[in-house]
């Protein structure tokens, strides 16, 4: 049976489910409770699990990621939701120094099953210190998986993989998608971490991208049709692993390829995209990988200042047409 | 077996004697180090003496100034010419009207994204904060900052600060800076105290108490002022922090000053305030103040307060910090009915205008995405990128 | 003008009251949230008995143990059989051996750096902890972590961490983790209690703070165990921390129960251990604990010391636990001359088996470098990816 | 007049003529004042400049680094020492949100002219979380330089001209290198941030890297004469602003190009210069973009496994071979 739910539904669906299934499973973060969540993700959890597994915390971002991955160490699987990633600053030195490092640094006796979890990328003129894309900068680290899904469907097939996962995940959500609706199963389903798919197939130039993106890139194919440029678009759903194998495949078809990430461009998930599609595709290729990121200044709050500094489908057709010599 | 001693007998000799150590009156065994002042400072005691009438008219109107600033504010945020989040200070304005009463122009400030009323309470044109939340470029950060990051340093306001607790080591840091300059550069007296405002909430935040710990241990002039206002969102102080029944103690582990005001009384608040800037100044030290008070709206303007009753919030709107100095200065003679409706009026149409001069100003030109990431020439007091609208600011007021 | 009040009179109504509200006994005005416990909960008293002969004989042969796992660390180290960093625990061994002399072996521990101490007190194997020194594949985590990171999940010994108080909210994780297993999981009555080491340095990163705001506010039943040896790195504790004198008064502002023990002997800290864990378990609430300790050497094996005087580590080294638990034992008439000689040679020769193992120890071959970076089966008490010489050693200590 | 001195002393000379020639210069971080520097880069300083210029912390990163950007948001230039950048975690909010985002946030009022600086990458077994190569996790942020000298000499010229440079700069040094001797002028001088310099001239293969493994490309270039392979090997000295233009002049000239990057391959600084490179230089680059980095996983403490992680001359060798057809 499938409905058309919000993307926060899906998301809580996917906790839900999987709290119903595991008991081992709680979630925790600031207003996750009482509050039903600052954006209602959690909503009626508390209601249904009680406060010793849907547990309110205090503004102590370090303290409750720490705590939680003391918790995954001796077996729990606790999911965290950050109110935004931006705030996860804070929690740098545990979520990246313990979690994606326990297993390697106890030779494989202490693992760290945790999701992390919450809003990523701009909100809507929210200024620079909240508007973090948090991808380019955590992707880096070994031992950690990130997901970044642009439908309620993968909402929750992803969100179920990664509280099933024995590693940790970062999940990036976006405020901007959270009320967008789409067709999901009633039914508990996994997506694969790992695996890219191509939400519109074509001849012409692959553009590739990750979360909200995604939306503005089918945006821009569809417009570009009437230039009579076909493009394929792939959402990579993963940035960790980035699934290589799919953009390659259909790379090699289209000759060309654009990568559109909401992130700062300099060493960033469009960097290694470019950098690996050059490295499997160098003879496929008949340009340069192009790019389309945000713009490399930090978050401005007024409204014209940020929506020109966001990728959006006008860059993405600008950058295409550069690609494929149809500038 | 036996032991040769036993602990509850008087300790024979000193090793013995630390078995027992445990209540709070023992010694620790010779220490290798210097020992800490190992005490907590008294704060002040609180004035007993009211300015005239003039000042307290000024804070009257200040703090009306600010409410209708923010009932714009809202209303502006509903009618989308303001986007973001908005946190708005009604209820609070006893707290940055009194505070910053008590402090000289150039004792800097700082404090977290509910920042309107500390900006005002400081001597911001209401117009630039009020076409900063517009996005424009007439904005006190040329529309970039927006309602959360508000900054103006010509009245030595040095922001806003989004991220909980963030502003905390700043304020330090603000500190730091006036001490050293008048103790390395200078040579001048010490001179400035710095105010960091805070939330109940970021009380929670390690970068507190790393600020804490470092302002004692380098004693510097800073007062950590939370703004208690009962809640972080919609989480009860007492959820969020243990030990809330009591906000000073916070400061007992780092032998800080600390006090607990009335913070829906500007008169309380000056009147407590007044005595410890004074004493941060001339001591060089920093304190902590459980500065008590409630937030009358939600968090922000999504919020619908199901946290709290009813019964609560018309308690605390009893209280309200302007209606009450109204209260005071009418029954003390200082000022009729009639003229608190002309000042009320002459508030109204001040934010009127601000609203118009906001709407008036133009959207920042795309160019100005891509300026203040880097520079080469700019600095606080140098003025030498102060963007044109700062300066005009600067010497409108002087001309008032 | 004059106000109509006087806050030096007896306050004439709620509102003028909190006119005056700061000093300490002072009422908040009528909270809009329910107020926390409100009360620091005294510690429990220490223990007056002793615990029979063959314990304090094991605790003696624990703390020569790893007294000896030291020496010959240092000397492998200098012999550059040992890289990276190594910090020894010569010194404080009575506070790792008596705290965990207090716990059950499922009671979780975890600490920082300084770790091998804890390590050897909860029951790893010298052999396995000096292979880790080595690198070696044998080493409790194959070599991977190094001194600065010993684990052993079989001893519910949860690591060695090298970031300065980053083990803290992990401390405070474990305590979830044994509570929530008990109240969602198993429902069986809350059974453990953990253990959280850090040194006197890591009280001034703002995650020990956020991590005891945590573990009071869930009641959660973990012990901070501050090693106050004086010194982080260089900086004696008061150079570095405000406040001190007392380190207790670290846990006044979270209603949290604290106290100050003796760790120069290992009787007085399982006397005071023991009955605070005991109430830790039952009551499931946090504390604190200041002990008093000293590092016998260096920060690391890189550190001159110059920043004490020969004096102050004399006065010290005379306070040297494990002679002082000889003492102790020998003048009960518990142990005899002969008796500690045969000890200290069995002592010896267990380490000089442990280098030679460690020795004998191959290399990790170089696919370990890609293991365990992602697992899809493993986890703490299945087994499932246990490293084969850890399902040894816990044979072994069966067959013991 | 130049001499021999270490590396080490070539900060502290930096540090010390900019303390001597402007009083708003002041050091501040853990053990600086009176143990001399855990690493003795600031040894003999506190005698010469006080306890108010040289000031010794509590390990509170967090604190004492916001504290230092309140103060440079008042003018002061303050120089934060991180005795080591894997701590630096602990404060990535301060670093990443507040330094390099002030001026921008506060529209051009408020800058923060600050210095960060400490031991970066592997200092030699220290294990996973004391051996950050934070390079690739923090350039991605708009605001900030970023710079990372590989001999005495550059190591004065860069850091005079950072503590001289209004804006936010990230030093990254090397505990392996801080007793490396070099000559280094007497007189002070700035080495421009964000130029690149040509450390050994080629025409067969242009290898770009950064800070200590430069050592290990002219190694690698060295051994590759007896093959008949001319490297020339660049060494960028600034990360951000990135030097493109020397790099792409040379790959214009050999052709090939193979970047060494001591921190992990995803989204890196490496996928930084090899999509930049593909991007300026596709029509001339015979092969795509070769990589050499740390493996990608936590650091291990075993000597062998972490000589395995780490870039040397044997991979680079391999890769210059791979990359110019010669493997
Ligand atoms: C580090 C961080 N975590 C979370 C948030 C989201 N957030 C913004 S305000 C707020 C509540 C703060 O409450 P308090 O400190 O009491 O200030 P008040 O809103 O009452 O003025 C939260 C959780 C944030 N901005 N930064
Ligand atoms: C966040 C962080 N900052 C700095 C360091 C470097 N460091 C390692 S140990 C240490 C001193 C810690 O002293 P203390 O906590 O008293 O423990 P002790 O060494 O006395 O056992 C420092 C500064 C670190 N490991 N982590
Ligand atoms: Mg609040
Ligand atoms: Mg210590």
């Amino acid at each position: 049976m499938t409905r058309a739910i919000e993307f926060r539904d899906a998301l809580r669906e996917a906790m839900s489910d999987e709290m119903r299934r595991d008991k081992r499973v709680f979630l925790l973060g600031e207003e996750v409770a009482q509050y039903d969540g600052a954006y209602k993700v959690s909503r009626g959890m508390l209601e249904e699990f009680g406060p010793r597994r849907i547990v309110d915390t205090p503004i102590s971002e370090s303290g409750f990621s720490g705590m939680a991955i003391g918790a995954a160490m001796m077996g729990l699987r606790p999911i965290v939701e950050f109110m935004s990633w931006s705030f996860s600053l804070v929690a740098a030195d545990p979520i990246l120094n313990n979690a994606p490092k326990m297993l390697y640094m106890s030779g494989g006796q202490l693992g760290v099953p945790i999701v992390f979890r919450g809003n990523d990328g701009a909100g809507g003129q929210l200024g620079s210190t909240h508007s973090w894309c948090v991808e380019s900068l955590y992707a880096n680290v070994p031992g950690l998986k990130m997901i970044i899904p642009s439908t309620p469907h993968d909402a929750k097939g992803l969100l179920t993989a990664a509280i099933r996962d024995d590693n940790p995940v970062f999940c990036l959500e976006s405020e901007r998608m959270l009320s967008l609706t789409g067709d999901v199963p009633e039914a508990s389903y996994e997506i694969p971490i790992g695996e890219a798919v191509i939400r519109r197939p074509g001849s012409d130039c692959t553009i590739v991208s990750f979360g909200r993106p995604v939306h503005f890139c089918l945006e821009a194919a569809e417009a570009l049709v009437a230039e009579g440029i076909e493009c394929e678009v792939i959402d990579g759903r993963s940035i960790k692993p980035l699934d290589i194998n799919t953009i390659a495949e259909s790379v090699r078809r289209t000759n060309y390829c654009v990568v559109v990430d909401q992130s700062w461009s300099f060493a960033s998930v469009g960097s290694e995209v470019a950098a690996e599609v050059h490295r499997v595709c160098f003879d496929d290729l008949d340009n340069h990988v192009h790019r389309v990121h945000s713009d490399d200044v930090p978050a401005p709050y007024a409204h014209n200042l940020e929506q020109e500094m966001l990728p959006n489908a006008r860059k993405i057709c600008e950058a295409v047409r550069a690609c494929t010599y149809n500038a | 077996m036996t032991m040769a001693q036993n602990p509850t007998e008087p300790a024979r000799d000193a090793e013995s004697a630390r078995n027992a150590g445990q209540s709070p009156g023992n010694e620790r065994p010779p220490a290798p180090v210097a020992d800490a002042r190992g005490q907590q400072p008294a704060a002040p005691a609180p004035l007993t003496t009211t300015p005239d009438s003039a000042v307290l008219l000024k804070w009257l109107r200040d703090m009306m100034l600010i409410r209708e600033f923010e009932v714009r504010s809202m209303q502006a945020y509903q009618n989308k010419l303001a986007g973001g989040f908005l946190h708005v200070y009604n209820g609070q304005e006893a707290v940055a009207v009194g505070c910053i009463g008590a402090t000289q122009h150039h004792d800097p400030i700082v404090t977290a994204y509910r920042d309107h009323g500390h900006a005002l309470a400081r001597g911001m044109d209401p117009k630039v904060g009020m076409a900063e939340l517009f996005g424009r470029i007439g904005g006190c950060a040329k529309g970039k900052g927006g309602s959360m990051h508000f900054f103006d340093a010509n009245n030595h306001m040095y922001g806003g600060h989004g991220i909980v607790g963030a502003q905390t080591p700043l304020g330090a840091g603000l500190a730091f800076a006036t001490k050293y300059r008048d103790e390395v550069i200078d040579e001048r007296a010490n001179d400035a105290v710095s105010l960091c405002f805070l939330g109940d909430g970021a009380i929670n935040q390690g970068a507190f108490h790393e600020a804490l710990n470092l302002a004692e241990l380098l004693d510097l002039p800073v007062i950590f002022i939370i703004e208690n206002n009962g809640y972080s969102m919609g989480t009860a102080t007492a959820r969020g922090t243990a030990g809330a029944s009591d906000l000073r103690k916070k400061a007992v582990g780092y032998d800080m000053a600390a006090c607990r005001i009335d913070g829906m009384d500007v008169l309380s608040v000056w009147r407590s305030m007044k005595p410890l800037v004074d004493w941060c100044r001339s001591e060089s030290r920093p304190a902590l103040v459980d500065m008590q008070c409630y937030r009358f709206k939600g968090h922000s303007m999504s919020d619908p307060r199901k946290y709290r009753t009813h019964d609560e919030e018309k308690h605390w709107e009893a209280e309200d910090p302007i209606g009450r100095l109204a209260r005071q200065l009418v029954s003390a003679g200082a000022v009729s009915q009639d003229e608190l409706k002309v000042m009320g009026k002459a508030v109204r149409s001040e934010i009127r205008e601000a609203v118009d001069w906001a709407k008036a100003s133009p959207e920042p030109p795309i160019e100005e995405l891509y300026h203040d990431v880097y520079t080469d020439v700019w600095g606080p007091y140098t003025g030498t990128s102060l963007p044109e609208f700062m300066r005009r600011r600067a010497s409108d007021r002087e001309q008032r």
